[in-house]
């Protein structure tokens, strides 16, 4: 891959990312229906994890995994292992709040008969 | 209206973040001048020290290993979290609200396909230190086995107490490993077991124990979330 | 020594993982063994705090890899204190609602003590760590097991407050992990001490940028304005002693992370402005918030948000008087607010709607609450003989040395604000007749002593304040040398 | 350049995919959209040298995120802004 390609990379990913992010927040901000707001929630986290794992990556770098090929080869850059270590627990800490929220979304509809927030609103913002 | 003010928030809060990405930069090293990032240590200390083969692990499991406990803990609290609010007074276990009709393809299917996703899990989890995967992983994929169960089979059902001991003594595991350490090495969660050699399964000290805990642990969280939620009446109330 | 900092979150973890099994044993051990576990740490805080104050911060290494590598405790003077504070009142919460929740069956008595338990020591761990992701991982904790008691009650309108805390918190989690990695991507780092000897060295508009971030996620545990839409749903529809660990627990830690990140992390000039101006839009807009409200419960939370924005621009004058006065505050607080709402939701107890005039005449009938909810009244509006005059005072010395002659008078005209809405409470419940439909329930015997050990705690407060002033200038000595802080945790490396 | 067309190509699907999950009025849809944008991020996360992350995220974000959401719609409803008569007369008798 040359340098030029490589490049419109940088913007391609960042940029998906950072969209993903935008799209969510806009879901989660302007719907109406209780479940689409959980769902925005859940592309926010998407996105999130997209730009924090793109952060590991260095051109040319392998999976942080010393194996024994690994060992014996001449090539010696890793990419950064952190971010991917912070990603799996934002990953499973996003999965169980994600799953609280549902729950609430359920009890929600039990009282209400609804998921519009229109409709359920009976406190003030 | 609302709308509009919205997208242009959003378009203003985008435009800035992305602008601070793509100055940072994709490919290249970020870290500024005359820094010495951490990740250098992690990925020397991990062979030399360790004697763990995937870095990634001996982060998650060893060197912030502090991070890992609380995870265990915020998954454990979901557990509890979503008993407490879907609580009814008189609970119904046992007795499935949501189901999906599954043909008789699936429900074999998904016998024979049960135990290798359990085995794959176990493999996952037992060999975290050497491969991709560990605890979190091999856990999801052996609840996701049991997820296979619960949709082909109607009756298929785990005793809620099971899934709770198995929760519990899992995490009093990881915890007791954790205040074991004191008394091993003077530190919470220290690495007190010979390290062994390098790419062995038998290898890495404490790592592995942590990791079996932690994957049986997700297992049964994750096993009791779909659970719990399966088991909701899905009625509006009078 | 008699222990290490890191038992504050081991032992509460274990205990949390023990209980469902001591539960299957005997059913009174889910209530009796979160209160062990809390009078152990009383004392082996109270036991560290001593040791601190005598012979300076401790750093306690975990996994046996040095500060910048793995994670660090702090327990100094400042964050001991606050530890202290947060497990003091979890005791008093736990004393509290030992029988408060005795009519409610099994299942739901052990999930509330363990979220309460898991919710200290949530708060406990954003004090002491030394890590900015490890501080995200215990916001989580506090943040799930605030969720799930917020919709304890099956009453309609809790699962709706737990939702809007859930959305905002959600949104906070995305921010701050937003700022971590903006801070990891420029110094390699994600230990605070390691980052602040080197934050200079960042570009002004990532540090612009993360310290923004930063703000706005914590701003949303900690109640700053635009963000804390949550707080007063919250404290209505929660449990009255959730009400009370919100209070004096999960903002007390929040508030600590942000002043962390502009005291400690960030050198930024013109920080300490936006935290005055910012404490002073919350005062503003949550006091006549709060002057309008018809509901007891809402009121206070108000009164809690207005209180949080006068600890912001206490901490905002940058000085060592300013941060005292700032400490002053938040333990007045902790400690008057909880008693409020603890007293306070007995006040109310049988009403659903839980509307102020329903407390009218409780004088009579509840004596004692009655009697501790106007001391809890008189000492959070400053008046003289009780504690909250003391803080309140050192906030306007610290204002006047500042020369901020506006805060002066800003905060003197909230106090008669919160004076009239306070009075017009306690008038009530003196000399207004019962209403026919609502019944008083007298306080169980541990609630009644809970609430008598704060009422004691304000009276001794208010006439010798010198019992707690020592620590505390201790405290904001310790929060002012930056430089010592980071030369102890880094200093390990050697 | 093979695999830069298909990162571009696997990038602009998660576009697609995220607009439509929040676009789509039918709320089973706009679930399995999100399952979708998980398992592009999986796919993405093995290209970016992140095994484990990707191991965990397809599991999770394809897999149990995907049944949990719809469990609750199974519980609750279908379809977003839900004019129904019955659901209506149901809230209105409460």
């Amino acid at each position: 891959m040359n340098d030029s390609l490589f490049s419109l990379l940088n913007y391609g990913i960042y940029g998906t990312a950072i969209l993903v992010i935008l799209i969510g927040l806009y879901g989660a901000l302007v719907k109406k229906s209780l479940l689409k707001i959980v769902i925005g929630l859940s592309v926010i986290d998407s996105g999130l994890n997209f730009l924090i794992v793109a952060l590991d990556y260095y051109k040319g770098g392998t999976a942080p995994i010393f194996s024994l090929g690994y060992l014996n080869g001449t090539d010696k850059l890793m990419v950064d292992p952190v971010p991917q270590a912070l990603v799996l627990t934002a990953i499973v800490i996003g999965f169980g709040v994600t799953a609280v929220a549902l729950s609430l979304v359920i009890r929600l509809y039990r009282h209400h008969g609804t998921l519009n927030i229109d409709e359920i609103k009976d406190l003030k913002w | 209206m609302k709308k509009f003010i919205v997208i242009i928030l959003l378009a203003v809060l985008g435009g800035y973040t992305a602008n601070i990405f793509f100055d940072i930069g994709f490919g290249e090293p970020h870290f500024v001048q005359g820094v010495k990032p951490v990740k250098d240590i992690y990925l020397s200390e991990t062979v030399s020290n360790l004697n763990v083969s995937n870095t990634v692990t001996a982060i998650v499991v060893n060197f912030r290993g502090f991070d890992t406990l609380g995870e265990v803990t915020v998954l454990f609290l979901a557990v509890t979290a979503l008993g407490s609010i879907l609580y009814k007074r008189r609970h119904q276990v046992g007795k499935r609200s949501v189901m999906f009709s599954a043909s008789s393809i699936v429900t074999s299917g998904s016998k024979l396909i049960f135990p290798a996703i359990v085995l794959l899990g176990a493999y996952v989890f037992i060999h975290g230190h050497l491969s991709p995967g560990g605890g979190f992983q091999g856990g999801v994929i052996i609840a996701t086995g049991f997820l296979l169960m619960l949709l082909a089979y109607e009756n298929f059902s785990i005793g809620h107490n099971a899934l709770s001991i198995i929760e519990s003594l899992a995490g009093i595991t990881f915890a007791g490993v954790g205040l074991m350490g004191f008394i091993g090495g003077g530190t919470f969660l220290e690495n007190f077991l010979p390290t062994g050699i390098l790419n062995n399964l038998f290898s890495g000290g404490v790592i592995p124990i942590i990791y079996i805990a932690v994957g049986f642990k997700v297992a049964a969280e994750l096993t009791g979330v779909i659970y719990t939620v399966l088991h909701e009446k899905g009625e509006v109330n009078e | 020594m008699v222990g290490t900092p890191v038992l504050f979150v081991a032992i509460p973890l274990l205990a949390a993982f023990l209980i469902p099994l001591l539960g299957m044993i005997w059913k009174e051990l889910v209530r009796i063994v979160p209160g062990l576990v809390l009078t152990y740490l009383l004392i082996l805080s109270i036991n560290l705090l001593n040791y601190v104050l005598v012979h300076g911060p401790i750093v306690e290494v975990i996994a046996g890899w040095v500060p910048p590598i793995g994670i660090n405790l702090v327990f100094s003077a400042f964050s001991g204190f606050l530890v202290t504070l947060i497990i003091f009142l979890g005791f008093i919460v736990w004393l509290y609602s030992y029988r408060f929740k005795r009519n409610v069956d099994f299942e739901p008595a052990k999930k509330y003590f363990l979220l309460l338990m898991m919710l200290i020591t949530g708060s406990v761990g954003i004090v002491l760590t030394g890590d900015i992701f490890n501080m995200f991982v215990f916001i989580e904790i506090t943040g799930i097991s605030g969720y799930a008691l917020t919709a304890f009650y099956t009453g309609r309108n809790s699962a709706e407050a737990s939702f809007k805390y859930i959305f905002l918190g959600s949104l906070a989690s995305a921010f701050l992990l937003l700022a971590i990695m903006i801070i990891y991507s420029q110094l390699g780092t994600l230990n605070m001490a390691d980052i602040s000897s080197k934050i200079h060295l960042m570009k002004p508009v990532y540090k612009i940028t993360s310290l923004i971030f930063f703000i706005t996620a914590l701003g949303i545990e900690a109640e700053i304005f635009p963000l804390n839409g949550w707080a007063p749903d919250a404290y209505t529809e929660a449990p009255g002693p959730v009400g009370a660990a919100f209070a004096g627990i999960v903002v007390k830690a929040s508030v600590y992370a942000i002043i962390r990140y502009i005291y400690t992390i960030f050198d930024m000039s013109g920080s300490f402005d936006l935290l005055i101006i910012l404490g002073m839009i919350t005062l503003i807009v949550a006091e006549t918030a709060a002057i309008r409200q018809n509901k007891l419960k809402r009121m206070l939370a108000y009164s809690s948000i207005g209180q949080m924005g006068l600890v912001f621009v206490a901490f905002g004058f940058g000085t060592e008087e300013g941060v005292f006065a700032a400490l002053f505050l938040m333990f007045n607080h902790a400690i008057i607010k909880s008693l409020l709402f603890l007293s306070g939701s007995y006040l109310v107890y049988n009403s659903k709607d839980k509307f102020i005039h329903e407390a009218s005449g409780m004088g009579k009938y509840l004596p004692i609450t009655s009697f501790l909810f106007a001391l809890g009244a008189f000492a959070i509006v400053g008046l003289p003989p009780f504690a909250g005059f003391w803080s309140k005072l050192a906030v306007l010395t610290a204002a006047a040395d500042s020369h901020m002659l506006l805060i002066i008078a800003l905060v003197l005209i909230v106090s008669v604000v919160e004076l009239v809405y306070y009075l017009r409470v306690v008038n009530r419940i003196y000399f207004f007749k019962k209403e026919d439909h609502v019944q008083a329930t007298r306080p169980s015997y541990n609630g009644m002593f809970a609430m008598l050990i704060l009422g004691v705690i304000i009276l001794v407060i208010g006439f010798y304040p010198d019992a707690i002033t020592g620590i505390l200038h201790k405290a904001s000595a310790d929060l002012m040398d930056k430089s010592k802080y980071i030369q102890d945790v880094l200093s390990l490396n050697q | 350049m093979i695999y830069f067309i298909l990162i571009i190509v696997l990038l602009l699907l998660m576009i697609g995919a995220s607009v439509y999950a929040i676009v789509q009025k039918d709320l089973l849809y706009a679930v399995i959209a999100t399952g979708i944008i998980s398992l592009i991020l999986s796919i993405l996360f093995y290209l970016l040298q992140a095994p484990d992350v990707a191991l965990t995220e397809a599991a999770i974000g394809v897999a149990l995120t995907t049944i949990i959401f719809i469990i609750t719609i199974r519980n609750t409803v279908r379809h977003e802004e839900e004019e129904d008569g019955n659901k209506k007369f149901k809230s209105a008798v409460k």
